[in-house]
């Protein structure tokens, strides 16, 4: 009984893949939906600041007056919270994962474009 | 989805006793001690459940800083629960089985779920 | 890996985690990633390890265990900080028990961010902590502490 | 009379991947008594109710533990469901019930791999670990996440799982099944696990019961409780029957456990069968009012969040009583009169959780 068993594993793990992943030389495995990582696009954005105030860990911050955007990646856990309030689609989340880095700033920082002058009194969007 | 009856009942402290060997005696098992700060006095809910899923509450209400009678003569077990109460509430529980006297929890704000007092100053970052 | 020339032995606590990054650094060790073909090896002994991988935030009741454990290792030494909670207290960074980053007791090297952080995160995390080890090394070999203050 | 010591266990232990201290008090190698110190993980996330939105809060909820991290952001969303009386979308509460049955896999596997480390049973360990994976990129790929899914919101779940990616799931489940088989008959059959395991930590069925002990150290302990006959999510509509085992030893929950993954991949079979189409969110709107318990059967066992509201945003009570910390009376009865070299591989067969138990 036991040698059969024993035989069936052995030829088993001689024709069949190892199971360990062969990162980093291969890729890291990712699929459609992982939340690797916050990404922003500063032309989309219109200010109205609901990201910055239903964030859960305050990651971001969001400056009305100077038109900027500042996440610290260093605080987000990456939840998607903002994205799906995002009014206007300036938030989405890519797969890829950040790295690790030996400085704690690892803030990203955008300034955002002015708006075609028409689009100003429509910032008021926020608190969903 | 079934959502199930919670009766809770409101008790006085003195009964607390009877009551809680009452639910022991009729077979009942202890699910939790919760307490909450509701308008300045602290309500403490002793949940049971029988053997066929039936979730009943019994309900005291306290001052801040009260002293209570623990339940541990009856449900040795109820001592994690009291011991939580007395490190988070400052509520004092006389006559636990296994008393930690306070070190249950190392907080470093004292009694961080305490009702505020009015003799006590606001804190810097824990008001209510 | 070429780079990798030597084999760390890491030492693994866990401050006030919520378990997600510390059963991804025991799934580290597990044949999906086995990070022992690096010759990384997860010891509980702080005087056999280089690395100190640290997840969780700092409170009130741990701060002398990292403490303790980090004095504990032998020069030189890194520490990696594994998941947001360790680089900056994260989500808990407002609760009243919590004091923040791991950077807030001992020196941080290496700050791996995620949610909790990914198995490929922490080989990454740890490739780094090495580089950091090696620059460490170098400095103790020419008469230098180890450690830079900061 | 011998003289007694008293031996500290822990925080940082080799055996324990948390920090969780014990005094032990011995005579020569026995246990005579054993009192828990925790407080090494608390933070102290209750509080933090009083500071954040309470849509938003389901993200901290699901950081109170990152193992059994679905079921606690799904409980609170079903007290605060509870409170403002909301009907979620049957869809919604059909996912809920794949991807808890999906965790309690993935922390099953995940607790025999550390009870067979424990036991120093290395190529167990790895084997259950290797193949938790399926279940972690099941999870990856339908949450977006391995560990922390962050699925379940307040009024339904954030993503839609579509029926030809359920269906794959469940052929999955059914392909990874003989590797179960295989490995869940190491754990019944080996004589090596028996000898580790069998008599040791007893609790009775009537200790079991007062104690307040859940989940599957009640259960192997020959009580048939399991929160899930109480019909929360979906579970009113799926057959299944609560794994007993009347051994009330450290075997007997390695059993409960065991045989649970089979019930699991049974009840998502049943859950895909029957999934009704629909919308899976619905829109919340107003705030809270009002107070509820909502409980729910983790892998480590009932897990109770109370939520209680005024009509702000902020709400003004959550506590949660967690598996691990109800958990601990009956750990510490079933540890008098251990030898210390087997204390480890009894805490380890209650599951403990510290992060849960600590908040």
């Amino acid at each position: 009984m036991g040698v059969f068993t024993i035989a069936k594993t052995i030829t088993g793990n001689l024709f069949s893949r190892p199971p360990t992943s062969r990162y980093p030389a291969e890729p890291a495995k990712r699929f459609d939906l992982t939340r690797g990582h916050l990404a922003f696009e500063p032309e989309n954005c219109r200010v109205c600041r609901v990201c910055m105030l239903r964030c859960p860990t305050q990651a971001i911050v969001v400056d009305r007056e100077k038109r900027t955007w500042e996440c610290d990646h260093f605080r987000c856990i990456t939840c998607g919270n903002c994205v799906e309030l995002c009014p206007t689609d300036a938030l989405h989340l890519e797969p890829a994962y950040r790295s690790p880095e030996a400085d704690r700033p690892g803030k990203e920082f955008h300034e955002i474009p002015a708006p075609p002058p028409k689009a100003e009194a429509g910032g008021e969007t926020a608190e969903a | 989805m079934r959502r199930e009856a919670q009766p809770i009942e409101a008790i006085e402290v003195p009964d607390l006793l009877a009551r809680v060997g009452e639910r022991k005696a009729a077979g009942d098992r202890l699910i939790a001690i919760s307490c909450a700060v509701v308008e300045g006095v602290n309500e403490i809910t002793y949940s049971f459940e029988d053997r066929d899923h039936a979730f009943t509450n019994l309900r005291i209400t306290v001052p801040p800083g009260a002293t209570i009678p623990s339940t541990t003569p009856v449900y040795w077990g109820a001592f994690v629960y009291e011991n939580e109460i007395h490190d988070l509430y400052g509520l004092t529980v006389t006559g636990i089985n296994v008393d930690y006297g306070g070190h249950f929890y190392m907080t470093k704000v004292p009694f961080p779920f305490a009702a505020p007092t009015p003799a006590a100053a606001p804190a810097k970052e824990e008001k209510e | 890996m070429a780079y990798m020339k030597r084999s760390p032995w890491i030492i693994h606590y866990d401050g006030s985690s919520c378990n997600g990054c510390d059963i991804e650094v025991l799934a580290c060790l597990t044949p999906l990633y086995d990070v022992e073909r690096f010759g990384i090896i997860n010891t509980g002994n702080p005087k056999h390890a280089d690395i100190f991988v640290v997840t969780g935030s700092v409170n009130e009741q741990n701060r002398e265990v990292i403490r303790n454990i980090y004095e504990q290792m032998p020069q030189p030494k890194v520490v990696a900080a594994l998941g947001i909670c360790a680089c900056s207290g994260g989500v808990f960074r407002e609760c009243y028990n919590v004091m923040g980053g791991m950077d807030k007791v001992i020196p941080v090297d290496v700050y791996v961010p995620g949610c909790p952080v990914r198995p490929e995160q922490i080989i990454d995390g740890v490739v780094k902590a090495l580089g950091v080890l090696e620059e460490k090394r170098a400095r103790m070999k020419a008469g230098a502490p180890a450690e830079v203050p900061a | 009379m011998t003289r007694q010591i008293v031996i500290p266990f822990g925080p940082q232990h080799p055996v324990l991947p948390e920090p969780l201290h014990l005094d032990l008090v011995m005579e020569d190698e026995r246990v005579v008594e054993a009192l828990p110190s925790i407080g090494y993980v608390h933070r102290g996330l209750e509080k933090l109710v009083e500071k954040r939105d309470y849509k938003d809060f389901v993200f901290i909820a699901e950081r109170i533990c990152g193992i059994c991290s679905f079921i606690h952001g799904m409980t609170y969303c079903q007290a605060v469901e509870g409170v403002m009386d909301l009907p979620v979308p049957p869809r919604a509460l059909y996912l809920r019930t794949v991807w808890s049955e999906l965790s309690r896999l993935h922390s099953h596997l995940l607790w025999l791999g550390l009870l067979a480390d424990s036991m120093g049973f290395e190529s167990l360990f790895m084997q259950s670990w290797r193949l938790r994976e399926h279940i972690l990129d099941d999870l990856e790929s339908t949450t977006g996440n391995r560990v922390i899914q962050g699925a379940c919101k307040v009024g339904g779940v954030r993503h839609d799982v579509s029926n030809e990616k359920l269906g794959s799931i469940v052929a999955g489940l059914d392909e990874l099944r003989p590797k179960l088989d295989d490995l869940v008959n190491v754990f019944v059959r080996d004589d090596s696990v028996k000898h580790r395991l069998g008599g040791l930590g007893v609790l009775t069925e009537q200790q079991a019961w007062e104690l307040g002990a859940v989940g599957p150290v009640l259960r192997a302990s020959g009580v048939s409780n399991d929160i899930r006959q109480i019909g929360y999510a979906a579970y009113d509509e799926l057959e299944f029957t609560p794994v007993v085992e009347t051994g009330g030893d450290c075997y007997a929950r390695t059993m409960v456990r065991a045989k649970e993954l089979f019930t699991s991949i049974d009840l998502i079979r049943q859950a895909v069968e029957k999934i009704p189409e629909g919308p899976v969110e619905m829109k919340v709107t107003g705030n809270p009012w009002g107070e509820f318990y909502a409980r729910s059967e983790q892998p480590r066992g009932e897990v109770v969040h109370y939520v209680k509201a005024n009509g702000t945003k902020n709400l003004v009570r959550f506590r949660v009583r967690t598996p691990t910390f109800t958990n601990l009376p009956p750990l510490l009865a079933a540890m008098k009169g251990l030898q210390l070299a087997d204390v480890p591989v009894v805490v380890l067969s209650i599951d403990p959780c510290i992060g849960c138990a600590e908040r």
